[in-house]
């Protein structure tokens, strides 16, 4: 049954998966990408993580959440994230 | 009494399909009931909507568990949602994707139909807004529904020529089907 | 990376694809950091987040109700203080409508008594989680639910309440307003609220796609706009002081900001909307000169 | 069923225009789920010139029904509709407006009380106000629910009762949903309907003062007349009720409606949208042979004390569907049920149903279930568990 | 009844002393007459640094049930007191305590609920939120109202229970009057009160939500959970009151009192301060030979069903005593106690007295004509008008 | 004579034996004049004016709740508009408690949506009905039955809410302080409050023999001397421009007003006492600083 | 019994006395008197009334709802309204 | 059990004196209780306190309808206030006034008392608070609590001075009655 008062454990909305309510898909082109961290300060998700790409730092999206809202996309400065359909499967 | 579900994200429109669905039944001579999935949804999130059909008064308050038939407006909810869950293995599975039947893992007996609705409303429409053309495609593949009704209640809902243009697409989508 | 890296508001919340509001939320929560509880009001901000069993919270979070976010802040910092808790922060949030309609009873009470508590107002203009409806905070002839156009209407008839002045007349030590189009200066803002010891209120400006009718890739744009058309003052003011005036090079004339949402699309279709477009430009020009925006 | 009248149109709408043809003076409303197209639809109305109306968008619900009290004392009909934390926020205005014997009325879409916080049908709301003075009913359809928008008015305005009277219809159940119905017209409404021109307003013509100091020399035989007004409209609902009738033409004939309940050996009793399913669960059933039947309560405030022992009358056991539950004893039907049984001259076996709380669905399975055990009940001669959670997920 | 201990004192002044031994970490309350005295006490404990307190003087009773929410969310012990249309006011809230499961406690002042205004004592207030899952008790007098806040805290905040506790005591009838009473030290409410500690709490250390979106697939099970602790309360209540009785030497037996009920025939029941005056007159009838008996019901939430049952066993009539009415239909009390008796296996008479709204006094001799009346109808073998109101001015 | 000769609040009312409030619902009332509704919240004012069957007004007269004042009043406005009526007067009237405390989120909304209602506010500093306790209103260090002094306690800890500011900041095109010391000028305010068509709120410093602890004769006296200190300033502030301030000759030191109310007289008792004055001094000079008010 | 919903006539407390609550009653010295009105205006309870003496305008208290508080003989400028003890009777 | 009235006005102590009245009585031992005439009477109107003593449990609720007893504060109040009404024909009236008892007009078969309480008030504490005299001469004039008692709680609830003059009002009125 359900718990004492309905009291829910830190973070887990993290077990649900709103990756599932994409359309589009950011990509991001790690060539243009120059780290600057916009996308990631703007992302209402919260999905865009830190990464090492050859020694460069730069930036890119946890599919498991993203929604595909495009506001990364929009905001680099470098235009270096693409928006793309997602496939069905 | 015919229970149908519709399958869809936030934005696209369900609940208005289920709406048109359950007017056009009525201007058919039928009773006819159309409700949403009561939730809580947000743009994007898979919602569904059901409608109801009948030729006696529907009294029936409870929600649809044994679908004879679902519409599916995306087809990237195949891999989330359980789009199959319930209908009846006579039933009819309507589904928008470019792909064909075959390659679609979907577990039922009912029988699938699709259709790329997604091309057709941008075609005539110019917007990605699928479900007239899935109710015409409803319409063709069931016979339940009459074209004319599902054309006559979307000229009056949108009037001007957005109604005309999704009457052109539910045409369209009914024939296709083989209406 | 200017901001904090932690998340205390996490993904998996269910806010629609762009949500203003839930980057307000997120970043807001950066500012106030682990040891810290929050409340929330009803409103999209807690039902996109609290779906039972799961919570997108990584602080200690309760709802409550609607309209008493500010009345259970009191409570808490008062069992704070009794449990001899001088560390922990309490920050109060509210959407709009919970803020400045049906909650302003409790907060106006929060800060009379002058709790050391941070009220965080989003701000997306309207009654978003039930479907757009108006609420005091709803621009001058915005389109809502419940302010349709209409033969006999241009949209919302009643100007948006200056909650920011209100709460400023209680007295309180600091009060400012902020965006989530310019993170750094929000996260700033809402730690120096967090610093003071006592009732402080910050306003997050959140546009919302759904209600407002734009993409929702252009979140960020509009949020900008509001800012470079006049329209949303960023400010603070500290003990009566009004600080960090946010000056305007070249300010925008408020059809950029206003043509990009449908709920403003009639003012551009109908008959006299013009006048209603030189009327809120009035608005803008008034706090462009209030707060001597223009550079 | 004049089919040409009918037109498929989601519930809130259809009460939207019912009210609309009702011509309030005054609207003061505040959103909240599942009211809200209630409120948006007579917002678009007023907008666009189809309703002339003072419509004021409050800033809290306690607000809406003040402001209702307010307009309805200058003499003017008034209309609020709410739902669930929205109703029970205004409950002290709520004692307040039938107090001070105001005839407003208001649609509740209904829905559960929290915590937790939970936007779906039940009835713990309105049931949590049954004791404040407002006459209640409860829909089993749009086309009810958008008939008794109408009829409550008559009711309330009547001078043997002026008393506030809430309509309750389903949340999302009714609603959301689409359906057809006939909406009378606004000369229709008219014709049945007078203005509402009270002896005693707020005028400075003649300028009396309201809500006065009752000191406990007096304050008893008010409520005393607030009681005896609801004794009154017993009588008056069904003459409302008759009028209504016979002039709109579709069938409302009391404070309850019986279903098959002649020779019925087990009844089942409940209230609002859940009628529907149970009537379908009702003719399955005898299909099947049982000799079941069913009571519709439609009038919850006055309580129907008289009608449903007349009409459970040689039942062996009857079954009670409650959407809700006073914590710490039984659902509210039941046990008004049980207090009104008592001392009457019959002694049915009863079970008391707890089910659909927070929208909760209620399928004809369900329904099925709790007929079984009524008739287990009616067969064994005692009831074990005499409150039952219908559908409750086991530990 | 020590006599060294006693001391005479005005029944706010003793619950505020009472409550101040249960050293809660927070009050807040808004003042509301009768309760004033209440607050105002505690407010003197703490400028005076009697009492270690958070002592929250909110703007209004809806944020003083609010700011209790939020603090004993934090795991600290609150307090606060009402009245009337503040515990109407705050309605919502109340909801919203239970369900979040905080183990509030709230003395309430009772008083009339309005309009027309009126300061004096019923019952109508607390009635009116019976179904929101607070624990009731009602105290007969001033020493029962301060033992009762003590008891309350644990009865709340035992673990099988975690429900908020409202104890009731009769406006200015008990807040106003000075008598002796006597009030346990701070060490001995210690020893029987262990401090406040729950698992759950909001704490950084530990940062867990609450108040989620309960849907509608878990909402009824946490609504069930909530009556489960209701009827947990049953069995704890009596073993916090012998523990209490142990401790401080005064009896508390049960969720109801008897008085000279085991022969008799005719059994008044009601709760509150009135009991007193209605044992006076069973002992003036019994010494007139009347068989008369009494009960006291001291814990309306949970209802005490099955001790009725038992008490009322052997009884030809019943009067039950309600100082409050659900308009439309009967006394609260009265109702619930014939939805209980309805499936027992007795079936005295029953009579329902609505007396003293609104601070109508009730005297001895009207509590014989209720006697006479309840007599009346045993002897006669059935009851003829149901609901009486006492000492109603006719027109 | 200057006032209006006919009473709309009348005798026989059983406010104690010189109630400033009694006063100050007499004089408002002149300044309403016959063609008016009144609301009035709970309080001493409906309280003593409204003993079923009798009423002191003269005017058609409603009392609700406590809370409500504002919404009774928007809502009767509203009635008055629907009939077509557009000469009767709309006065909501509430005590200092029933406004900025429990009613201002009902004052809040009438102000917001603008309704042609004057809202008088009755400040006795106090929630003098039930007994003197502390309202939002009550002044600092001040002694009531819920902010007694004592060992931890100089009186009421917060100061005095600002509700003339608070409700200027709704944008509402007039609100004034009034003071029963000065009844032409009382008069005057709420007769232009009455005369514009909107929202506009008046607050009127209505001195309690009875909750501040002196003798019913000295309640004009006491009354001029919170004016002649500066603790209460009387000015009109229409479309935000402050007007009428009562410039003062020879500002008074705040112990003047002080030493005559028993609610105070700790401070002139308790150690430390001349600190907390001084505080209060303090008070006043940022009146008299804020207002120009020394000549 | 009670009317419909507590209705009361305008200006009805008149009918109750307040007079009775005096403990002190003023008397006006009409000789001093220079008819400002002043008592007339800061009278709460509304029952000082104009007078013609002898030819000249006086104010005088209507003792029937006087209740003795005084006021009016502080702000009379002239100092021409005395308070006396009332008699018992 | 003997009950007792208290009649005075707004601001005079009426509802102080019953509680040390009812004090008085406990420290005497005897069960006591005491209350006000619950209104909203405001300083100056007419107002009324009640007091039960007995020497078993107080249990009854009501108010007093019948007192043994009745104090008249302020006689200013005889011609507007039923004071009499109820008065048990065998029991007493303790009534303030500088007048003798039989210029009052007073219609009732109890004996009554009169002292002149406001100059005794006057003399001593230098302000018209009559209830401690009147209280003083309660005792002495019915014996029913001691003068003791009544001191050791006056002084108990106003330390310092203050009780001590009380007390010796008390002790003055209750000789003047005969105590
Ligand atoms: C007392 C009460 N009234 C109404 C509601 C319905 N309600 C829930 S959230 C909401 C709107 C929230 O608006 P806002 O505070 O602006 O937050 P948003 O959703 O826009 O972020 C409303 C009207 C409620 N929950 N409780
Ligand atoms: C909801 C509610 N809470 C509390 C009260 C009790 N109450 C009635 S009047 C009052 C105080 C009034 O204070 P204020 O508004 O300042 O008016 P005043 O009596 O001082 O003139 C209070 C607390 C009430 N009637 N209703
Ligand atoms: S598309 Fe939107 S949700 Fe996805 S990573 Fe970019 S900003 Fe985040
Ligand atoms: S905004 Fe663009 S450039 Fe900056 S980190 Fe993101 S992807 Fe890289
Ligand atoms: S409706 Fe607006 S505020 Fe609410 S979740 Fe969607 S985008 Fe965010
Ligand atoms: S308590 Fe004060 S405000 Fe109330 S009636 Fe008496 S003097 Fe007037
Ligand atoms: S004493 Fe007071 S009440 Fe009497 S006339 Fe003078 S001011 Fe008026
Ligand atoms: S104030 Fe004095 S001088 Fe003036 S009218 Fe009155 S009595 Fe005469
Ligand atoms: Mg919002
Ligand atoms: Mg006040």
């Amino acid at each position: 049954m359900v718990n004492f008062a309905g009291i829910a454990e830190p973070g887990s909305t993290k077990n649900y998966k709103t990756g599932t309510w994409r359309t589009y898909r950011p990509v991001v082109d790690f060539d243009k990408c120059i780290g600057c961290a916009k996308c990631w300060e703007y992302c209402p998700e919260g999905c865009i993580i830190e990464l090492e790409v050859d020694g460069k730092e730069v930036y890119e999206t946890d599919l498991d959440y993203c929604k595909g809202c495009g506001i990364c996309s929009e905001e680099c400065p470098v235009g270096a994230i693409e928006m793309e359909l997602e496939e069905e499967d | 009494m015919e229970e149908i579900r519709i399958h869809g994200r936030g934005g696209q429109g369900s609940v208005t399909a289920a709406e048109l669905l359950a007017e056009a039944a009525f201007e058919d001579g039928l009773e006819a009931q159309a409700f949403p999935a009561f939730g809580v949804e947000r743009r994007g999130a898979p919602v569904r909507a059901f409608a109801r059909i009948s030729d006696t008064k529907i009294r029936l308050r409870s929600q649809v568990y044994e679908p004879t038939y679902v519409i599916v407006q995306d087809a990237t909810l195949l891999g989330t949602v359980d789009v199959e869950e319930g209908i009846k293995s006579d039933g009819k599975m309507i589904v928008n994707t470019s792909r064909d039947q075959s390659q679609l893992d979907i577990d039922t007996e009912a029988e699938i139909i699709t259709l790329d609705a997604t091309k057709l409303a941008l075609d005539i429409l110019g917007k990605p807004i699928m479900n007239t053309a899935l109710l015409g495609a409803f319409s063709g593949a069931t016979g339940e529904v009459s074209v004319e009704a599902m054309k006559k209640r979307v000229k009056k809902r949108f009037p001007g020529e957005l109604g005309e243009k999704n009457a052109k697409v539910m045409e369209k989508a009914n024939k296709i089907v083989g209406g | 990376m200017a901001l904090e890296e932690e998340e205390y508001f996490e993904s998996g919340h269910r806010a629609c694809a762009g949500c203003g509001l839930a980057l307000g939320a997120r970043l807001a929560m950066k500012a106030t950091g682990e040891d810290a509880i929050a409340t929330c009001s009803t409103g999209c901000l807690e039902v996109v987040s609290s779906p039972y069993p799961e919570s997108s919270w990584e602080i200690p979070w309760i709802h409550s109700l609607f309209e008493n976010s500010a009345a259970l802040g009191s409570g808490i910092e008062a069992g704070l203080k009794a449990q001899g808790n001088d560390h922990t922060k309490v920050v109060a949030q509210g959407g709009d409508g919970g803020t400045v309609d049906i909650g302003i009873r409790s907060l106006s009470g929060m800060l009379e008594r002058n709790h050391d508590v941070t009220y965080v107002c989003y701000d997306n203009e309207a009654y978003m989680n039930t479907g757009i409806q108006r609420s005091g905070s709803t621009p001058y002839d915005a389109s809502t639910t419940t302010s349709p156009p209409g033969t006999e209407s241009y949209g919302n008839e009643n100007r948006k309440k200056d909650a920011l002045e209100i709460a400023a007349a209680h007295g309180i030590s600091y009060v400012a307003s902020a965006s989530i189009a310019f993170p750094s200066d929000l996260v700033d803002k809402v730690k120096k609220a967090n610093e003071i010891n006592g009732a402080t209120y910050v306003q997050i400006h959140t546009p919302c796609p759904t209600g407002w009718g734009y993409e929702g890739k252009e979140t960020i744009e509009i949020a900008r706009l509001a800012v470079e058309t006049g329209l949303w003052v960023l400010y603070g003011k500290k003990d009566g002081e009004i600080q960090n005036i946010n000056k305007l090079n070249d300010r925008k004339p408020v059809e950029e900001y206003l043509k990009k949402q449908k709920r403003f699309k009639h003012l551009f279709k109908k008959e006299d909307g013009s006048k209603e477009l030189e009327k809120i430009q009035n608005i803008a020009d008034r706090n462009a000169e209030k707060f001597s925006l223009d550079k | 069923m004049k089919r040409e009248n009918r037109e498929v149109m989601e519930g809130s709408h259809a009460v939207a225009h019912a009210v609309k043809n009702c011509s309030p003076d005054v609207i003061a409303a505040y959103p909240i789920t599942p009211q809200t197209h209630i409120v948006e639809k007579l917002s678009q109305f007023v907008a666009d010139g189809e309703l002339k109306s003072e419509y004021l968008k409050v800033e809290s619900e306690f607000s809406a029904m003040s402001a209702c009290v307010g307009a309805s004392a200058t003499g003017t009909r008034t209309f609020t509709a709410t739902s669930s934390q929205g109703l029970i926020l205004m409950d002290e205005v709520l004692y307040n407006a039938s107090g001070l014997r105001l005839p407003i009325v208001m649609v509740v879409a209904n829905r559960a009380v929290g915590a937790p916080i939970n936007i779906w049908n039940d009835h713990s709301d309105s049931m949590g106000v049954r004791d404040s003075g407002w006459i209640q009913l409860y829909a089993e359809s749009n086309q009810e629910v958008l008939d008794m928008a109408i009829q409550s008015y008559k009711i309330a305005e009547n001078d043997d009762v002026r008393l506030p009277a809430m309509v309750c219809m389903d949340g999302f159940i009714l609603t959301h949903t689409y359906e057809p119905v006939s909406i009378p017209t606004k000369e229709e409404v008219s014709d049945f309907l007078p203005e509402f021109d009270p002896e005693h307003k707020l005028d400075p013509e003649d300028p009396k003062s309201f809500g006065t100091v009752g000191f406990p020399g007096d304050f008893m035989e008010f409520k005393y007349q607030q009681h005896e007004a609801m004794q009154n409209a017993k009588e008056v609902i069904p003459e409302v009720f008759k009028e209504y009738s016979e002039k709109m033409g579709r069938e409302y004939n009391g404070l309850i409606e019986e279903y098959k309940t002649e020779d019925a050996d087990v009844i089942l009793i409940s209230l609002g949208s859940v009628i529907g399913t149970l009537k379908d669960t009702v003719d399955d059933l005898r299909n099947e042979g049982e000799k079941v039947g069913l009571i519709k309560v439609r009038v919850f405030r006055p309580f129907p004390e008289k009608q449903l022992i007349d009409a459970i009358e040689g039942a062996r056991a009857v079954g009670v569907l409650d959407k809700n539950i006073s914590l710490g004893n039984k659902g509210a039907l039941y046990s008004e049920l049980l207090d009104s049984l008592y001392n009457s001259d019959i002694t049915p076996l009863t079970i008391n149903f707890i089910a659909g709380l927070g929208g909760r669905d209620i399928p004809e399975s369900s329904a099925k279930k709790m007929y079984e055990k009524t008739k287990d009940v009616a067969e064994r001669g005692y009831v074990e568990d005499e409150i039952k959670f219908v559908d409750l997920k086991e530990a």
